[in-house]
C-alpha cells in the first residue's frame, strides 16, 4: 500500500464517505443520490461496468473503500455526460467518476493495467510536455504501451488508419521531431507544479 | 452584413497537419463568406480534454483552461471565445463555470496563474461558445441560408451530434435527446436531413476509442448502421473526435463485423463551405479519408447564383 | 346562469373540479351564499376524466352525480361557467373580483336535444379526451356535463357552420351575438381551487413522448378506458391500433426530479397500480404490466391495494428510474432501457405501450392570484402561510389525491365561513 | 295538508310533439291520472311554459305538479317550484330517445309514454309536500372529544366561526402526542428544517377563548340523542359527572403508538437503547437542542439507526398490515435532531420504500444534504448490547449487512383510539369483513358510549380506523352528526390532522345547522321528509332498527322503533325492511311507488305485449339509463322504469304487486355491494339482494319462473350494460312466455 493510501486509511478510518467528500472532485454530492439508477442505465459503456455509478454511491456509503477504488468501473467513463443531464438529483456524476478514478490513481491503487488509465497518463504527459497534443507521439506511445512487439503488431493494425491520416494531411509524420509546442510551455510546467502543490495542501496529501 | 469578430480557440486537432486540420480549412472558408473574423488566442494551450482527469485531476485541468481564458481576455478583450472543437469548448466552458461558482477554486486558480503572470488577466467575464452557437445565435438560419450558391441538392445526410456539443451544456433551445440544429443546417444548405436518424446523440467512445477500441467500435457501428438504415449517404458532425472515430475505423469495423461500411463523415462547416461556393480544397474535402464524392461533384460545379 | 349578484357575505369559489364543487357545496349547505366559477363550459374537472378511483376501483362519476344533485337542489349556490378570474382586489371581508365570462353562444333555452351538433359538420379537438380525438364544433362536453347545455366553439362563429347550428335549434337557444363580458363581484372570502394539470410529458425527453406514438401519459390512458372515449374503451396502441397487452408504467415521469418537478406528485404510484388492473380488466391473464419505480408510495390503507397488486402474477415491479425509451421501427414496440437497482440487473424491455405516470403541477401559478397570496416555487399556494381571506383548496395547494383534496376543500370552506360570519357578526 | 290538486303538463319539445300523440297523453292525465288541470306546451321549460305552470299553482291552486317532459335530472332550474309536490314523467330520456322512430313502433312507444304519464299522476297523487320533521332540536354547540392537535384545532376553528365548543380531554393537559414532540415537520417552504409544534400557543388560545369550555381528566360516559339534541355525560376521573347538551360531535380521540414490546426481534423491550419514535422525541426534548444521550448509560449518542416500517406493512399477520404514512418524514426529522446538534453523528435510515409524498421530497433532500444516510434494506434483527447491531439485507448491494449504533429508533405505526369495534361486538352485519385481530394494542374502551341500538362507537372501516368508506366524501359518517378526524380516522401526520380537523369542524357545524332546520344530512342534503310509522300496525319485529345503515333507529321502552329523525338519512332502508309496511315518508312511500306500479296498463296475455318493471337506484342505475338515452342506446319498449332512493328502500310488496298485476318481469338495479360497496346508503343494495334471495319461494308459490325477477348491481358507468340487462329480460320473457297472472 502506498504511503499516501496508508495515510488516508488512517485519517478517515471507517468513514469512506467522508474521505470521498473531502478528497474526490464533487465528492460531497455522493450523499444526495436516491438510488434511482438512471445514471447506470444511461451509460453507453454501462454493460462493461462492474459497479455502475449509483451502485458505487451506495458502496461508498457502505464503506466499501477497496471495492470502489480498485474497481475498473470508473475507468469506463467516456465523458458522454448522459448521466449528468438525466440525474433527477443533479449529481455531477461524470465528474465524480473522474474524481474517483483520479483519486484511486493518486493513491496508487487504481488497476495497474487498465488501458484507459494508462492512455490517460500518456495523454497528460504528452500535452503537458509542450502544452499541446502531439498526435503522432501520442498514438505511437499508445501502441508501444504494452512493449515493443505488441506495439509493432498494434502499429501494423493501425497502419492503414495512420497512412490514411497522413495521406489526407491529418497526421504529421515529422511531428516526432517536435510540434505541439506552446511558447509558454515553461510557464505551463510551473503552473502545473503549483496546482499540484495546492491540491495536495487542500486535500492534506502529505507529499 | 457587418463583420463579426471573435477570440478564437482552435485547439490541438485543428493545427496544421493535425487530425482535424481539414475542419479548420473549411471553417476558414465558411467564415470568409459570413465575414467572420477569428482572432486566434496567442499561444493557446491544450484544454486537457475529458481524458485529462486521470493524471491531471481537478485544479491542473482548470489551470490549463484558465490560462487560455486569461490569454484571451488579455489579448482579445471584450471578445467572446469561440471554439470549433467540442472538447475545447466544453473544457473551457466547464472551467469558466466552476471558477465563477467557487470562490475557493477561483483563488487557487489565480494562485496558479500567477506562475505565468496571468493571475490578474483572468476576469472570467467572457462568453465561451461553440462555433455552432455563433452560427445559430448571431446569424440565424435565415441569414445562413442567404449565401448559398450551390445547394447540396439530393444528398441525404444524417446529422450526428454526438455528446459534448450537446451535453451537459448543449445548444440553447435544443434537447439533449433529439437536437435538431444539424438537420436544420443541412436543410438550409439544400441537402436532405435524415430527421428520424435515431443515433444522433449516441456516444462514439470518445477518447476511449484509443484505449478501449472494441467497446468503442461497437458504439460506432450502431451510429453508422442506423445512418444506413435511414438511407443516409453521408454523416455530418460538429465534433473532431466524433468525425475521426466514426470515419477512420470503418475498415476495422468491416473486418470485425463483416459489414461493408463506407460512408463519408463530414463537418457542418464543410457542407456550408461547399454550399457557399468553395472548391473541394477550400472546403477541406481532400482531408476526408472516405471521400465525400457527392460534395466534391457539387464543389466542382459552377455556382448557381 | 345570468349575472350573479354578490355581497361581502358571499363566498367565491374559483374552480369547478371536485375540490371547488365540494368547497362551494359545504358552504352553501351551511347556509352561505356561494358563487362558483369554472373556466370550462361544465363542472367536474379532472376527476370527470378518470375511469376509476383507487383503491376502491369505483367510478368518479358516481360521486359527481351526487354533487351535481346537491348543486341542482341548492338555491344558495350559483354556478358561472366559461368564467375566469382576471383580477382580485381588496381585503378580507371586502374583495372585488373581476371575472371574464366567455361566450357560450348557447343560452338557457337549450334543452340539450342535440340538434345543433347533428347539423354542424365542423370538428375540433376533443379537449375532454386530451385531444386524442375530434368532436363536433357544437358539443356537450361529456354526457354528464353540467350545466346540461351545448357549447359552440368560437372557431365556427361567423362561418356558415354557426348558421347551420342556429337554424337547427327550434328553441332559440343559439345566440351568435353573445359577447365576452366582464363582471365584478363583491365577495367576503375566496376559496381558490383551480386544481392541477398534467406535467408536459414532451419535456421528459429521454422517454420520447414527442417522438414515439406508443408512449402516452397516464391521463390519456384513463380516457382509453371510457367506452365513449377516443378508443371506444379499447386498450390499443396509437401507432397501429394493436391491442396493448404488455404495458409499461414509468413512475416519477417529471416528479421527484430537479430537471422537472421537484416535488413528489403523491398520486402517481397509486394511479399506475390502479391502471395495471385496467390491463387485467381487458386481457385477463394475457395482460402483462410492468411498473418501473423508485419508491412505491402507497401510504395508510392504500398499502393494502399495493399488496394486492403485488400479489398479481401479471404485474411486475422493477425498482428503477428508466434511463430512456427507444422505438423498434419494425414493430412500433417501445423498448425501455435501464438498470434494476435491486442487485444491479440491466434490462432492455420490450412493451406494446408505455404509460408515463406524469406528475401534477398547479394549473394556475399561485404567484399570479393576488397580492398577499404566498406561492411556493412550484406555483402551489403555500397554505402554511397567511393569505388574507383567499384560501387554497385541493390541488391548487399541493399534489393531493381526491380524498385529501376534498378534506382540504372542506377545511377551506370553513375558513371562508369564519370570515363571512365575522362580516355578518353572526353569533351562534 | 289541503286536498290534492294535480296539474299535469305535457311538453311537445325536443321531438316529443313529433314522436308522440300529445293530445292523447293529456287525455290520459285528465281521465286516468285524475289531473284537475292537464295542458300541453310546445316548449315547457322555457319562460312561457314555466309561467303557465306558476299561474295554475297560484290561480288554480294546483299543489301537485306532473311534468311530462324530460328526465328528472334535466332542467331542474326551470322546474323547481317551491311548496308543491313534483313528479316527473320521463318522456324524453325514458321514451323517445330509447325507442326507434318507425311506424311499427309508434304504438308501443305511445303506450310507454302514456304509462309514464299515468305513473307520474299516480305518484303525485300519493305524495305530500315534505315539511320539516317536528322532532328536531336546535342546539348548535359542538362537542370535541380529544384534546390533541386534531381536537384542539377543531375546537379553535369552530369557535372562530362563532360556535360554542366543549372540549373534553381524558388526560390532564391539552396537546396530545404533538404536544410531546420536540419539533414537528415543516408545513411550508423551504420544507428543510423541523419547526416548532405550536401546541403551547394553541393551548393558550383555547384557555383564553370564551367560546370554548375545556374539560380535562374527563371522558364521555354517555352520548344519547341526535344532531341538534345530543345529551352527553362528561365524567371526571376524580368522579362526578356533568350532563351537557350539544348539537354535533367531533371524535378526535387520536392514536397510540404500536406497542414496542411486540417487536422483540427488533430489540423492542430488550434494550433501553431501542426506542420508538415517541421515545426519541422524549430524549430530544430532554436534550433540547443539545447532544442526545441514550437511556441505558446516558452516553452521548454518536451513531443512531432508524428502522422504518417496524411492525408495519407486515404480511405475516402478526403486526400492522398498513403504513402509517408519517413515519418516513418523522425519522427524517428525528435524524435531523442529531445532525443539527452535531453533524458528526452517524445517522442511517433503513427503509424499503421511502415515503415522503408532496413536499416531503424537499425534506428528504434536506436530510441528505445534512448528511443523513439512507439505505434501502430490510431489517431482520436488532441485537442488544452496548453497541447495538442492526442486521439487515441491503437491497441495493444485495447482501447481508450489519449497522452498529448507540441507539436504535423503531418507526412503529399508529393504532387508532377508535373505541369498541361494534361489528365484532355483534350488531349489524359488518360489510367491511371482519377487522383483523392484530390491529390495535388489544385494549378497547368506548370513546363515545353511544346509547344507540347498534353500538357504543362509530363503525370501523378497516384496521381499526373509522375513516369514511367514500373517496369523494371523506366526511361521510354512519352516525349522523358525529364526525371523526385526525389519526383515529386514518394514520396521518400533524399537518394533515390540522386540515382534517378543520374540515370536521365544518361538517359538525353543518350537521347542527341542518338539524335545526329539520333537514337531512348528506347525501340527501336538504331533504325535509322524514320517516313516520303507524304505531298500531307495528309488530316490533326490529328489522328496521337492525337494518338501518346509520344506526338511527332505537327502541323505546315499549320496544317500538324510535326513529330519531335527525339521525336519519332518508334512504328508506327501514321502509323496505318493514314486513307490515307501516313506515313511510311524506314524499316517498310504499304507496307513491306501489300506485305507480298499479297505474301501468297491463295488456292481456294475448296482446304479446309484456311489461317489465325496473326499479332503479336514483343515484347510479337511473342516471346510467338517462345517459344511455342521451347516446340513443335503445331498450325494450315494454320496460317501465321507476327510480327509487336506494334499493334498500324496495319493499318486497312492490314485487308481489307487480307480479300479481301481471307484469312479466321485474328488474332491481342497485349499486355494487360487498367490500368495495358503491351504495350511498352503505347496506341498501346488500339488504335488497339479501331480501330478494328469498323471493324465489314467493315466485314458486305463484308458480312463476324464478327468471322473472332479477336483482343486479349496476354502476353509473354501465351506460351500455343497463339497457342490455333490460333487453335480456325481454328475451327471457320471449323464451318462457308471458306471465299467466294477467286478468
Amino acid at each position: 500500500m502506498s504511503e499516501l493510501n496508508k495515510a488516508m486509511v488512517n485519517k478517515y478510518r471507517n468513514d469512506f464517505l467522508k474521505e470521498v467528500e473531502a478528497n474526490v472532485e464533487e465528492g460531497d454530492w455522493v450523499k444526495m443520490c436516491m438510488q434511482c439508477g438512471v445514471c447506470s442505465g444511461s451509460c453507453p459503456f454501462g454493460p462493461y461496468w462492474e459497479h455502475p455509478p449509483q451502485e458505487i454511491f451506495m458502496m461508498i456509503r457502505a464503506g466499501k473503500r477497496d471495492d470502489v477504488l480498485k474497481s475498473e468501473s470508473m475507468w469506463m467513463c467516456t465523458s458522454c455526460y448522459n448521466c449528468i443531464v438525466r440525474c433527477p438529483r443533479e449529481l455531477p456524476i461524470t465528474h465524480i467518476m473522474h474524481g474517483l478514478a483520479n483519486y484511486a490513481h493518486r493513491l496508487g491503487i487504481a488497476p495497474k493495467m487498465n488501458p484507459t488509465r494508462r492512455f490517460a497518463k500518456l495523454f497528460w504527459k504528452n500535452i503537458t510536455k509542450g502544452g499541446r497534443v502531439n498526435e503522432l507521439k501520442l498514438s505511437i506511445g499508445l501502441y508501444f504501451m504494452d512493449g515493443f512487439s505488441n506495439g509493432i503488431k498494434k502499429g501494423l493494425e493501425m497502419l492503414p488508419v495512420g497512412l490514411g491520416m497522413v495521406k489526407t494531411g491529418r497526421l504529421n509524420p515529422f511531428a516526432l521531431l517536435g510540434g505541439g509546442k506552446c511558447k509558454g510551455a515553461g510557464d505551463i510546467h510551473k503552473m502545473l507544479k503549483k496546482a499540484q502543490e495546492i491540491e495536495n495542501r487542500r486535500k492534506g496529501f502529505a507529499s | 452584413m457587418a463583420k463579426k469578430e471573435y477570440s478564437f480557440y482552435p485547439g490541438c486537432s485543428s493545427e496544421r497537419k493535425a487530425s482535424a486540420s481539414n475542419y479548420m480549412v473549411s471553417v476558414e472558408s465558411m467564415c470568409k463568406t459570413l465575414d467572420i473574423k477569428l482572432n486566434e488566442i496567442p499561444d493557446w494551450n491544450c484544454c486537457g480534454a475529458s481524458i485529462g482527469y486521470a493524471e491531471g485531476g481537478e485544479l491542473p485541468r482548470h489551470a490549463m483552461n484558465a490560462r487560455n481564458i486569461a490569454l484571451s481576455e488579455k489579448h482579445n478583450p471584450g471578445q467572446d471565445i469561440v471554439a470549433t472543437c467540442a472538447a475545447c469548448w466544453l473544457g473551457a466552458k466547464e472551467t469558466h463555470e466552476r471558477l465563477s461558482a467557487s470562490e475557493r477554486l477561483l483563488a487557487d486558480t489565480r494562485e496558479v496563474l500567477k506562475e505565468a503572470g496571468l493571475d490578474m488577466d483572468y476576469k472570467g467575464q467572457v462568453e465561451i461558445r461553440h462555433m455552432v452557437e455563433v452560427l445559430i445565435e448571431d446569424f440565424g438560419y435565415d441569414q445562413l441560408a442567404k449565401p448559398v450558391v450551390k445547394p447540396l441538392e439530393g444528398i441525404k445526410i444524417a446529422g450526428y451530434v454526438g455528446c459534448q456539443t450537446n451535453r451537459p451544456f448543449g445548444v440553447a433551445g435544443e434537447s439533449f435527446e433529439n437536437p435538431k440544429y444539424l438537420d436544420k443546417l443541412t436543410e438550409i444548405m439544400g441537402a436532405e436531413p435524415v430527421e428520424k436518424y435515431d443515433q444522433k446523440v449516441t456516444c462514439c467512445g470518445g477518447a476511449l476509442a484509443f484505449s478501449e477500441p472494441d467497446k468503442s467500435q461497437a458504439q460506432i457501428k450502431k451510429i453508422i448502421e442506423s445512418a444506413y438504415d435511414f438511407g443516409a449517404e453521408m454523416i455530418v458532425t460538429p465534433c473532431p473526435v466524433c468525425q475521426m472515430n466514426v470515419e477512420v475505423y470503418q475498415d476495422q469495423i468491416n473486418k470485425k463485423y463483416g459489414t461493408k461500411f463506407r460512408i463519408p463523415v463530414t463537418y457542418y462547416s464543410q457542407l456550408m463551405a461547399v454550399a457557399y461556393g468553395s472548391n473541394a480544397k477550400e472546403a477541406g474535402l481532400d482531408g476526408n479519408i472516405i471521400r465525400a464524392a457527392r460534395l466534391e461533384e457539387i464543389a466542382a460545379k459552377p455556382a448557381k447564383k | 346562469m345570468a349575472d350573479a349578484v354578490a355581497t361581502n357575505e358571499t363566498i367565491l369559489v374559483v374552480g369547478g373540479g371536485i375540490s371547488g364543487m365540494t368547497a362551494a357545496l359545504e358552504a352553501a349547505e351551511c347556509g352561505k351564499d356561494v358563487v362558483l366559477v369554472e373556466k370550462n363550459p361544465s363542472l367536474g374537472g379532472r376527476v370527470s376524466q378518470l375511469y376509476k378511483y383507487f383503491p376502491k376501483l369505483c367510478h368518479p362519476t358516481c360521486g359527481m352525480e351526487i354533487n351535481l344533485r346537491r348543486i341542482k337542489a341548492n338555491k344558495r349556490l350559483r354556478v358561472l361557467t366559461l368564467a375566469q378570474v382576471e383580477k382580485v382586489e381588496g381585503s378580507p371581508g371586502d374583495y372585488a373580483v373581476t371575472i371574464k365570462v366567455s361566450p357560450r353562444y348557447v343560452n338557457e333555452n337549450c334543452t340539450a336535444c342535440g340538434a345543433c351538433a347533428e347539423a354542424v359538420s365542423a370538428e375540433i379537438d376533443n379537449s375532454y379526451n386530451y385531444n386524442l380525438n375530434k368532436m363536433k364544433a357544437a358539443y356537450l362536453p361529456f354526457t354528464m356535463a353540467y350545466p346540461q347545455r351545448y357549447v359552440l366553439d368560437p372557431s365556427i362563429i361567423g362561418t356558415p357552420e354557426a348558421d347551420k347550428a342556429k337554424a337547427a335549434c327550434k328553441y332559440g337557444a343559439i345566440d351568435l351575438g353573445m359577447q365576452e363580458r366582464s363582471l365584478t363581484l363583491k365577495v367576503g372570502a375566496i376559496v381558490w381551487a383551480t386544481g392541477w394539470r398534467p406535467y408536459d410529458a414532451a419535456k421528459i425527453q429521454p422517454y420520447g413522448y414527442d417522438r414515439f406514438d406508443n408512449v402516452i401519459t397516464s391521463v390519456e390512458f384513463e380516457r382509453m378506458m371510457d367506452p365513449f372515449g377516443p378508443t371506444a374503451g379499447r386498450l390499443v396502441r396509437p401507432s397501429d391500433g394493436k391491442e396493448a397487452k404488455n404495458v409499461a408504467f414509468i413512475q416519477c415521469a417529471g416528479s421527484r426530479d430537479r430537471n422537472h418537478l421537484k416535488h413528489c406528485s403523491r398520486i402517481c404510484c397509486m394511479a399506475s397500480l390502479k391502471q395495471s388492473t385496467y390491463v387485467n380488466e381487458k386481457f385477463g391473464d394475457q395482460a402483462q404490466s410492468t411498473i418501473y419505480y423508485i419508491d412505491i408510495r402507497a401510504i395508510d390503507r392504500l398499502e393494502d391495494f399495493y399488496q394486492k397488486v403485488r400479489a398479481n402474477p401479471t404485474v411486475k415491479f422493477v425498482k428503477s428510474k428508466v434511463a430512456n425509451v427507444t422505438e423498434d421501427r419494425a414493430t412500433g414496440d417501445v423498448i425501455l432501457h435501464g438498470v434494476d437497482t435491486e442487485g444491479y440487473h440491466r434490462y432492455d424491455n420490450r412493451h406494446d405501450l408505455c404509460v408515463l405516470a406524469v406528475g401534477m403541477e398547479p394549473s394556475v401559478d399561485a404567484h399570479s392570484i393576488a397580492a398577499g397570496v404566498h406561492a411556493d416555487v412550484s406555483g402551489f399556494i403555500d397554505a402554511g402561510m397567511a393569505n388574507g381571506a383567499i384560501f387554497g383548496a385541493g390541488c391548487a395547494t399541493n399534489a393531493l389525491d381526491v380524498n385529501r383534496a376534498v378534506q382540504s376543500a372542506t377545511a377551506a370552506s370553513l375558513r371562508a365561513i369564519q370570515v363571512i360570519n365575522k362580516v355578518s357578526g353572526a353569533e351562534v | 295538508m289541503a286536498d290534492i290538486k294535480i296539474g299535469a303538463y305535457v311538453c311537445k319539445g325536443c321531438g316529443l310533439g313529433e314522436r308522440l300523440d300529445i293530445a292523447q297523453l293529456v287525455t290520459v292525465a285528465k281521465r286516468e291520472g285524475k289531473a284537475q288541470v292537464a295542458r300541453e306546451h310546445d316548449f315547457l321549460c322555457n319562460g312561457a311554459g314555466v309561467a303557465m305552470i306558476r299561474e295554475d299553482i297560484e290561480k288554480e291552486g294546483i299543489n301537485h305538479v306532473v311534468i311530462a317532459a324530460c328526465s328528472r335530472r334535466a332542467k331542474t332550474d326551470a322546474f323547481g317550484f317551491d311548496n308543491v309536490a313534483i313528479s316527473r314523467a320521463n318522456l324524453r330520456e325514458g321514451v323517445i330517445w330509447v325507442q326507434p322512430d318507425t311506424e311499427q313502433t309508434k304504438e308501443i312507444t305511445q303506450e310507454m309514454a302514456a304509462d309514464y304519464v299515468r305513473m307520474g299522476c299516480a305518484e303525485a297523487g300519493r305524495m305530500q309536500v315534505a315539511v320539516t320533521n317536528p322532532a328536531h332540536g336546535s342546539n348548535k354547540r359542538i362537542l370535541v372529544v380529544g384534546g390533541g392537535i386534531s381536537g384542539m384545532t377543531s375546537a379553535v376553528e369552530a369557535a372562530k366561526a362563532g360556535y360554542e365548543v366543549l372540549l373534553v380531554e381524558k388526560s390532564g393537559v391539552l396537546g396530545g402526542w404533538v404536544g410531546r414532540l420536540y419539533r414537528r415537520m415543516p408545513s411550508h417552504e423551504p420544507y428543510s428544517d423541523p419547526m416548532e409544534t405550536g401546541v403551547p400557543e394553541l393551548a393558550k388560545a383555547i384557555e383564553s377563548n370564551k367560546r370554548i369550555k375545556v374539560y380535562l381528566n374527563s371522558v364521555i360516559s354517555r352520548t344519547s340523542g341526535a344532531p341538534g339534541q345530543f345529551s352527553v355525560d362528561i365524567s371526571k376521573e376524580s368522579g362526578g359527572t356533568t350532563t351537557e347538551n350539544v348539537g354535533a360531535v367531533i371524535m378526535a380521540s387520536g392514536f397510540e403508538p404500536y406497542d414496542l414490546n411486540k417487536l422483540p426481534e427488533l430489540g423492542g423491550g430488550k434494550s433501553p437503547d431501542v426506542v420508538d419514535q415517541a421515545g426519541l422525541e422524549a430524549l430530544a426534548r430532554t436534550a433540547s437542542g443539545g447532544a442526545i444521550k441514550r437511556p441505558s448509560d446516558g452516553k452521548e449518542v454518536k451513531s443512531v439507526a432508524f428502522v422504518q416500517c417496524a411492525g408495519q406493512r407486515d404480511d405475516s399477520g402478526k403486526h400492522l398490515a398498513y403504513c402509517s404514512g408519517h413515519c418516513c418524514n418523522t425519522s427524517i426529522k428525528q435524524a435531523m435532531y442529531f445532525k443539527d446538534a452535531n453533524p458528526g453523528v452517524d445517522t442511517v435510515v433503513i427503509y424499503t420504500d421511502l415515503r415522503t409524498p408532496g413536499n416531503g421530497e424537499d425534506f428528504y433532500r434536506s436530510a441528505q444534504r445534512k448528511g443523513v444516510i439512507f439505505t434501502k434494506g430490510k431489517v431482520s434483527e436488532v441485537v442488544p448490547g452496548t453497541d447495538l447491531q442492526v442486521k439487515f439485507k441491503d437491497l441495493i448491494l444485495n447482501e447481508d449487512a450489519v449497522a452498529k449504533a448507540d441507539l436504535v429508533v423503531l418507526a412503529t405505526g399508529m393504532v387508532a383510539n377508535s373505541g369498541v369495534d361494534i361489528d365484532a361486538a355483534g350488531g349489524a352485519p359488518n360489510v367491511e369483513g371482519q377487522p383483523e385481530a392484530a390491529a390495535g394494542n388489544g385494549k378497547q374502551v368506548s370513546v363515545l358510549n353511544l346509547t344507540y341500538r347498534q353500538g357504543k362507537d362509530l363503525p370501523l372501516l378497516k384496521h381499526g380506523f373509522n375513516d369514511s368508506h367514500f373517496i369523494c366524501f371523506p366526511y361521510e359518517t354512519r352516525r349522523t352528526g358525529i364526525y371523526s378526524c385526525g389519526p383515529v380516522r386514518r394514520p396521518m401526520d400533524a399537518q394533515q390532522a390540522i386540515e382534517d380537523a378543520t374540515g370536521a369542524a365544518l361538517k359538525a357545524i353543518q350537521a347542527a345547522e341542518n338539524a335545526a332546520l329539520g333537514r337531512a344530512a348528506h347525501p340527501r342534503s336538504g331533504d325535509l321528509s322524514y320517516p313516520a310509522f303507524r304505531r298500531e300496525g307495528c309488530t316490533q319485529c326490529k328489522r328496521c332498527t337492525v337494518e338501518c345503515p346509520f344506526g338511527a333507529i332505537d327502541e323505546d321502552e315499549q320496544r317500538y322503533p324510535q326513529f330519531n329523525e335527525s339521525r336519519c338519512r332518508r334512504c328508506g332502508t327501514c321502509m323496505g325492511a318493514c314486513p307490515v309496511r307501516v313506515i313511510s315518508f311524506e314524499n316517498y312511500s310504499v304507496d307513491t311507488v306501489g300506485y305507480q306500479i298499479k297505474a301501468v296498463d297491463v295488456p292481456d296475455q294475448f296482446s304479446e305485449k309484456p311489461r317489465i318493471l325496473v326499479l332503479a337506484c336514483e343515484n347510479d342505475a337511473y342516471p346510467a339509463l338517462d345517459m344511455a338515452a342521451m347516446n340513443k342506446i335503445q331498450y325494450s319498449a315494454f320496460a317501465r322504469v321507476v327510480p327509487v332512493r336506494c334499493l334498500g328502500s324496495v319493499n318486497t310488496i312492490w314485487i308481489n304487486d307487480a307480479l300479481t298485476a301481471g307484469y312479466d318481469g321485474v328488474i332491481l338495479m342497485g349499486c355494487q355491494k360487498g367490500e368495495n360497496y358503491q351504495c350511498h346508503f352503505v347496506k341498501g343494495s346488500e339488504m335488497a339482494h339479501y331480501r330478494m334471495s328469498k323471493i324465489d319461494d314467493t315466485l314458486k308459490g305463484m308458480s312463476l319462473e324464478v327468471e322473472r325477477v332479477r336483482t343486479c348491481e349496476v354502476a353509473i358507468t354501465d351506460i351500455q350494460r343497463a339497457p342490455s340487462i333490460i333487453n335480456e329480460m325481454a328475451e327471457t320473457i320471449q323464451k318462457i312466455g308471458l306471465s299467466p297472472m294477467k286478468f
